[in-house]
């Protein structure tokens, strides 16, 4: 059984249809990369994922549990956790309560009540330090640099450590070196995470990628090791516009 | 059944007034986003300029009232420029500062003109009535409804047929877009919120000969207006009319069928239920904002 | 975080202090003069319960003197019966009211009175709460649909004369009997009652801003959507804030009926409940102690200003309110905050603390 | 802590109320003095400024300031200057009581003379009872309250009603429609209406009640239209009937056929209506400012010297005017010694004065004997008094509940 098993998923946003029959599956512990022109229905396909959009027909099942109809928060719980495209951290909480807010393994009303805004974990601490963060705890999010700001996202994405990692561009903006260590971090992450990627840096998607998905126009163009996909004469004539 | 076609018409009339008013409110709010709580003071200005220009140089309502649209126009233009457009990335705060001007304006009539209930003169040329079996229309009534036609007509045209209305619905769709293009978008809002001010303007001034002329006039029918703005959808001339015409008349119906209380419960429990279910109004605008 | 933490607990003891001891010893123990500032530690109470979810959550709640009259006219319910003996109030004989309406019934019972002027109002902040939240309503339209619902309730509560007094609400009320002992609203022991009741307030909403459930409304504050991906059921969280604000705002509006001694639906009207608005904003509304200091202030500044500036006063207060809105938008408490700030740049420098400059961007509404 | 203590018409004036406060000699502080024990009488005068109810309840203000200043001028009482301590509130109920508060208890006024709307004196009522004062209450109202803290200056139902109803069915017809504001006093009057009507075999075709500031009419207008009453009987106040009175003759109604007979409707709402509007419909009420006698002769001519040619007095300040004279003669009989409020009262009881309206007296239930007049509109916005009772009339608060009395020991049970 793989971890996500997605069966002829659609969506029609009024006549369009932006993701028109996609089935894949993602297994345990891989890197999925999603690539393709704009518009092919990426992102779509990730927000069909954790609830952000309402498919209009088809199955999404993770650990053989129906969630298509569930609710955003339903999905988290899940472990099904999102980044978005533009970097969205809490800019007016500080970095220590951003992870707060991010780890939330017991995101019920009554634990929130008895518990501090902050508890300062071990945890937490490593996390801090893996993204070069812990000597700005108290500072908050919006005073961030743009490169700290990705940092900060990926370290709420590790706190809150959703067993499934649904990424939108995440090296966007970044410098080489920054992206660099990025793709350490997912190679450490994918240890216990499985991570689907909407990326356009091929070079980052060489480095991470376990299995790529090639999409166009809302289907599933291609499928495979990166090899395979560039070696793929469709993906060359629908993406390359050869 | 006599009464019910009397109501029907009374209805739309209350809709013919509720409709200006709306109007103003909803350009503003399509454009801006801005819920503007001074609206209903705007209108009670309309009011007061109407009544100052009768009595001060004779000059009816009818024909007072392009200068009443110009001056409450310039007060609106005033108040956009000097406060409400410094508040525009601060939705929830225009509507605190839209109030404060509310009680500064009212509070100002009542030092400068005093509180008492002023009177204002209908026009004599249509004082009567129309009267077709025991169906009796108001003449002022009637010109009060075609007046209304006339202007969202004229709304309808300078949306859509004039470069400014072009400049309008380009900068609603998408502020940064359109000053690429070289749009000033500060100066569409600025003279969107003078045009919306200036119809509420013409709102008072249709109302004085109808209703008592007091500095608290507006504050009633902001609540009302607004409702009818959020029921039509942003944006949505369409809508507001036929929002305008629908509460009309079910407040005109309901009150004969209870009273005008329970109606008027009634009516907001209606549109509160309707924001809930239809959050973008009846026809909502294909805009995104 | 600890920091703030600090700062909260010292202020909330300064504030204690001063209203608990220096303000009466202030007054020479003066009955009259207590029994006015009686009345404004209730209207802080309402202040700062608006800060809970206006502030905290960014849920502007324009309908809470809808919740505030619920408390007393809960309160004023019971005291009226007490009035009546074995017969029935007598306005209710005006409106050809025969029988006791079963809704006034159990209100017999202070037991139940004293719940009810809680848990009525928070039932019913709750379930527009959930009315409103389960379907994403957020922004200007919570506003909208909140002052919808307060122009409702207001002419509901006018129109039915029978049940609630109509216009003129309840009046010719009893005095309270809590545990044997009569209600001296002139005596400094009401006084004290009525502090406590706002310290209480006070610190609930000190332990909610500081706790998880603080800082998650916080995060729902500024991105909702964010929030849910995190797992939050985001409604649930809007709603409970709400019941919790209505429910404080409705014991204000129980103390506020024996402080005045009748009920009036001039307590649910639209300018009441933006006078609050006012209060709460001046005050600051991210801080409930400052949101409750707020109210007084205001107040204070209205009892002494309105009979020297007697037309003025209006416009005064309407010009405050609008640079306030403009200038300060974290109300006193910004400035404080800010020049507390300054201040320790100047002095130390390296325990800079950063602006929280675009903390107060609202959201625009989708 | 300085207090305005002689404000004049600081809020009539228009501009910056500053002036008032400017204006204030800073006397003595009144706190911790007996009543009436030092050089001067502190009386409060509490009407609303501004707010709502300010248009009527500053001539009211206005009204009771002149009575004040003429006893003042006249040397006072007993020698002592009447000290008028002024509070705004504002029109709202929650600062009637505060101000209430702050006159009977901090300033230790003898007697507060205020307020038009029953929900304002209801506010204050508490604190009346409570520290046993005394409130000059100038309104006509609904009856039903027997306090012994309130002197009730205002015509009742029976004052208002008992000439007024059956020389209504006489020369109009019996077929009445009942229009009000939502509240207790219109519902009051209409129930004593109602009882009027069964005798002399009158009916209701309808009764409603719209909400305070009502002022779309249509809705009324088709009903009346529909209904073809003979005589429209209105208890709307304010904004709401000025509404109404002009949308009545916008829509061309004959006021000879269906005339709108008001309770409330005095010279200061006409004023706002329009002569034209207003001319052939009928008021009932003890006063008007066109009723003929020296004393009002003396009260309009002293009053328009004061505030206006324009000024208009009417049935509610001429009260007001004449309840601040019935403390004067009261507090005249007591030793000045014996002076508070509850021997004012008890001095008050029994007192007859030559009023503006004619001859009243201070009933035992502390409301007043009065002389009820009806009288019709004319297009210059006076009224032309046409039927007046032919004796003094006594207050009955309870005249429409039978088996209930208000007595000189508060309410009775028979």
């Amino acid at each position: 059984m793989a971890q996500l098993e997605v069966r002829d998923l659609h969506v029609v946003f009024g006549g369009l249809r932006a993701v028109d029959g996609m089935t894949f599956d993602v297994e345990k512990g891989e890197i999925l990369c999603l690539l393709g022109p704009n518009g092919a229905g990426k992102s779509t396909t990730l927000d069909l994922i954790c609830g952000k959009t309402q498919p209009t027909g088809g199955s999404i099942r993770f650990q053989e549990t129906e969630i298509s109809q569930m609710m955003e928060f339903q999905r988290a719980r899940l472990g099904v956790g999102r980044k978005f495209q533009v970097p969205s951290v809490y800019k007016e909480l500080s970095v220590a309560e951003n992870l707060s807010v991010a780890r939330s393994m017991k995101p019920g009303i009554w634990h929130a009540l008895t518990a501090p805004a902050v508890r300062r974990s071990k945890r937490m601490r490593e996390i801090l330090d893996l993204v070069g963060l812990a000597d700005k705890t108290e500072e908050p999010a919006g005073n961030l640099s743009h490169g700290e700001t990705q940092w900060l996202e990926i370290a709420m994405l590790i706190a809150q450590d959703s067993r499934l990692i649904l990424m939108d561009e995440p090296t966007a903006g970044m410098t080489i070196q920054e992206t660099a260590r990025t793709a350490d971090i997912f190679r450490s992450l994918s240890e216990n995470h499985t991570l689907i990627v909407v990326e356009h840096d091929m070079s980052f998607v060489r480095t991470v990628a376990d299995r790529i998905i090639v999409m166009n126009q809302g289907t599933l163009l291609a499928e495979g090791s990166i090899e395979e996909i560039e070696e793929n004469e469709a993906v060359k004539t629908a993406y390359l516009g050869h | 059944m006599d009464v019910v076609f009397n109501q029907v018409f009374a209805g739309l009339s209350f809709a013919s007034i509720l409709l200006i008013i709306a109007l103003g409110l909803a350009i503003i709010y399509g454009t801006m986003g801005v819920i503007n709580l001074a609206h209903g003071e705007f209108v009670m200005l309309g009011a007061y300029a109407t009544w100052a220009l009768q009595s001060f140089a004779g000059i009816g309502v009818v024909t007072a009232l392009p200068l009443v649209f110009v001056a409450v126009a310039a007060v609106g233009w005033i108040i956009e420029k000097g406060i409400v457009q410094w508040l525009y990335h601060r939705p929830l705060d225009t509507i605190l500062a839209t109030w404060g001007i509310g009680i500064i304006l009212q509070q100002a009539i009542r030092m400068g003109v005093g509180a008492e209930s002023k009177f204002v003169r209908g026009p004599d040329w249509l004082s009567g009535n129309i009267e077709i079996g025991t169906l009796v229309m108001s003449n002022y009534r009637i010109f009060v409804i075609v007046f209304s036609v006339a202007v969202l007509t004229g709304t309808w045209l300078l949306m859509t047929r004039t470069e400014f209305g072009m400049k309008l619905r380009a900068v609603i769709q998408n502020r940064g877009i359109s000053e690429c293009y070289g749009i000033e978008a500060k100066r569409v809002y600025s003279v969107t919120f003078a045009y919306g001010a200036g119809l509420a303007g013409i709102a008072g001034a249709l109302i004085t000969p109808l209703f008592s002329t007091i500095p608290t006039m507006g504050t009633g029918l902001v609540v009302d207006a607004f409702l009818v703005v959020i029921a039509g959808g942003l944006g949505s001339l369409v809508g507001t009319a036929a929002a305008a015409m629908l509460i009309g008349e079910v407040t005109a119906l309901f009150s004969i069928v209870i009273n005008d209380t329970l109606g008027r419960i009634a009516v907001l429990a209606g549109i509160i239920l309707l924001i809930r279910f239809r959050p973008r109004g009846l026809f909502p605008a294909d805009t995104r904002r | 975080m600890t920091n703030k933490l600090s700062y909260d607990i010292i202020g909330l003891a300064l504030f204690a202090a001063v209203i608990l001891f220096g303000v009466p010893a202030f007054f020479g123990y003066d009955g009259f003069e207590l029994n006015t500032f009686s009345r404004y530690l209730s209207l802080a109470i309402v202040s700062m319960a608006l800060a809970l979810s206006w502030g905290t959550a960014g849920l502007l709640n324009l309908g809470q003197a809808a919740t505030f009259g619920m408390g007393s006219y809960a309160m004023a319910m019971h005291l009226k019966l007490k009035a009546s003996g074995e017969g029935l109030p007598d306005f209710m004989g005006w409106n050809n009211v025969e029988t006791l309406p079963a809704l006034w019934v159990p209100f017999h019972s202070l037991t139940f009175t004293l719940l009810a002027g809680l848990l009525i109002p928070a039932a019913v902040g709750g379930l527009i709460a959930i009315f409103m939240f389960r379907a994403r309503i957020a922004g200007v339209f919570v506003a909208v649909i909140t002052l919808a619902f307060l122009v409702a309730f207001q002419l509901l509560v006018i129109e039915q004369q029978g049940f609630t007094g109509g216009q003129n609400g309840l009046t010719g009320l009893a005095q309270l009997e809590l545990f044997g002992w009569t209600v001296d609203i002139y005596a400094t022991s009401f006084y004290y009652l009525v502090g406590i009741c706002l310290m209480v307030a006070l610190t609930v909403g000190l332990y909610l801003t500081h706790s998880k459930f603080g800082l998650i409304l916080r995060a729902i504050r500024e991105d909702a959507d964010r929030t849910r991906y995190f797992g939050y059921n985001v409604a649930n969280y809007q709603t409970v804030i709400f019941c919790i604000s209505a429910g404080l705002a409705g014991w204000a509006g129980m103390l506020y009926a024996l402080v005045l001694e009748f009920a009036s639906p001039t307590y649910m009207s639209v300018s009441f409940s933006l006078a609050i608005v006012i209060w709460c904003a001046v005050g600051g509304r991210e801080s409930v102690l400052a949101a409750a200091a707020g109210a007084i202030l205001v107040n204070l500044a209205e009892n002494r200003l309105s009979d020297v500036f007697v037309e003025g006063w209006h416009m005064m207060l309407g010009v405050l309110f609008l640079l306030v809105v403009m200038f300060m938008p974290r109300g006193i408490y910004g400035v404080i905050v800010d020049a507390g700030r300054a201040l320790r740049r100047k002095g130390g420098g390296d325990a800079e603390e950063p602006a929280y400059d675009a903390s107060l961007k609202s959201k625009q509404e989708g | 802590m300085k207090r305005r203590e002689f404000l004049g018409r600081a809020g009539a004036v228009g501009t910056m109320g500053l002036a008032g406060g400017l204006s204030a000699p800073a006397l003595l502080s009144g706190v911790g003095r007996a009543y009436a024990a030092g050089d001067d009488i502190p009386v409060g005068l509490l009407f609303s400024l501004t707010g709502a109810v300010a248009v009527v309840e500053h001539t009211l203000h206005d009204a009771a300031l002149m009575a004040i200043e003429e006893i003042n001028a006249a040397g006072g009482i007993h020698g002592k200057q009447l000290r008028p301590i002024i509070e705004d509130p504002a029109s709202d109920p929650a600062t009637y009581a505060d101000r209430a508060r702050r006159l009977m208890i901090r300033d230790k006024c003898v007697s507060v003379f205020g307020s038009y709307t029953s929900s304002s004196r209801q506010a204050v009522l508490p604190v009346a009872e409570q520290r046993n004062n005394l409130y000059w209450y100038p309104t006509l109202y609904e009856g039903r309250e027997c306090s012994r803290n309130v002197m009730y200056g205002g015509a009742l139902a029976n004052q208002q009603q008992d000439i007024l109803i059956p020389w209504l069915v006489e020369n109009y017809g019996p077929r009445f429609y009942m229009i009000g504001n939502n509240y207790v006093y219109p519902k009051e009057e209409n129930n004593y209406c109602k009882t009027l009507l069964k005798d002399l075999s009158g009916e209701v075709v309808h009764e409603e009640y719209v909400p305070m500031g009502h002022s779309d009419f249509s809705s009324v207008l088709n009903r009346i239209r529909a209904e073809e009453p003979d005589v429209i009987f209105s208890t709307l106040v304010g904004d709401s009937d000025v509404a109404f009175a002009r949308q009545y003759h916008a829509a061309e109604l004959n006021p000879e056929k269906m005339p709108v007979v008001s309770l409330t409707r005095s010279e200061i709402e006409v004023k706002a209506i329009g002569g034209e509007a207003a001319a052939g419909h009928f008021s009932s009420a003890p006063y008007f400012m066109g009723h003929e006698s020296p004393e009002n002769e003396k009260f309009v001519e002293a009053y328009k010297a004061r505030y206006g040619a324009d000024a208009v007095t009417h049935f509610v300040n001429e009260a007001a005017y004449f309840q601040v004279y019935q403390f004067k003669n009261a507090m005249e009989k007591l030793d000045p010694a014996d002076v508070s409020p509850p021997n004012i009262r008890d001095a008050a009881v029994g007192m007859s004065m030559k009023a503006p309206q004619g001859e009243i007296l201070i009933d035992e239930n502390l409301h007043t004997h009065l002389w009820p007049k009806v009288a019709q509109w004319q297009a210059d916005g006076q009224a032309k008094v046409i039927l007046q009772s032919e004796e003094r009339v006594a207050p009955k608060p309870y005249a429409a509940y039978p088996g209930q009395e208000c007595t000189g020991k508060g309410l009775v049970k028979t």
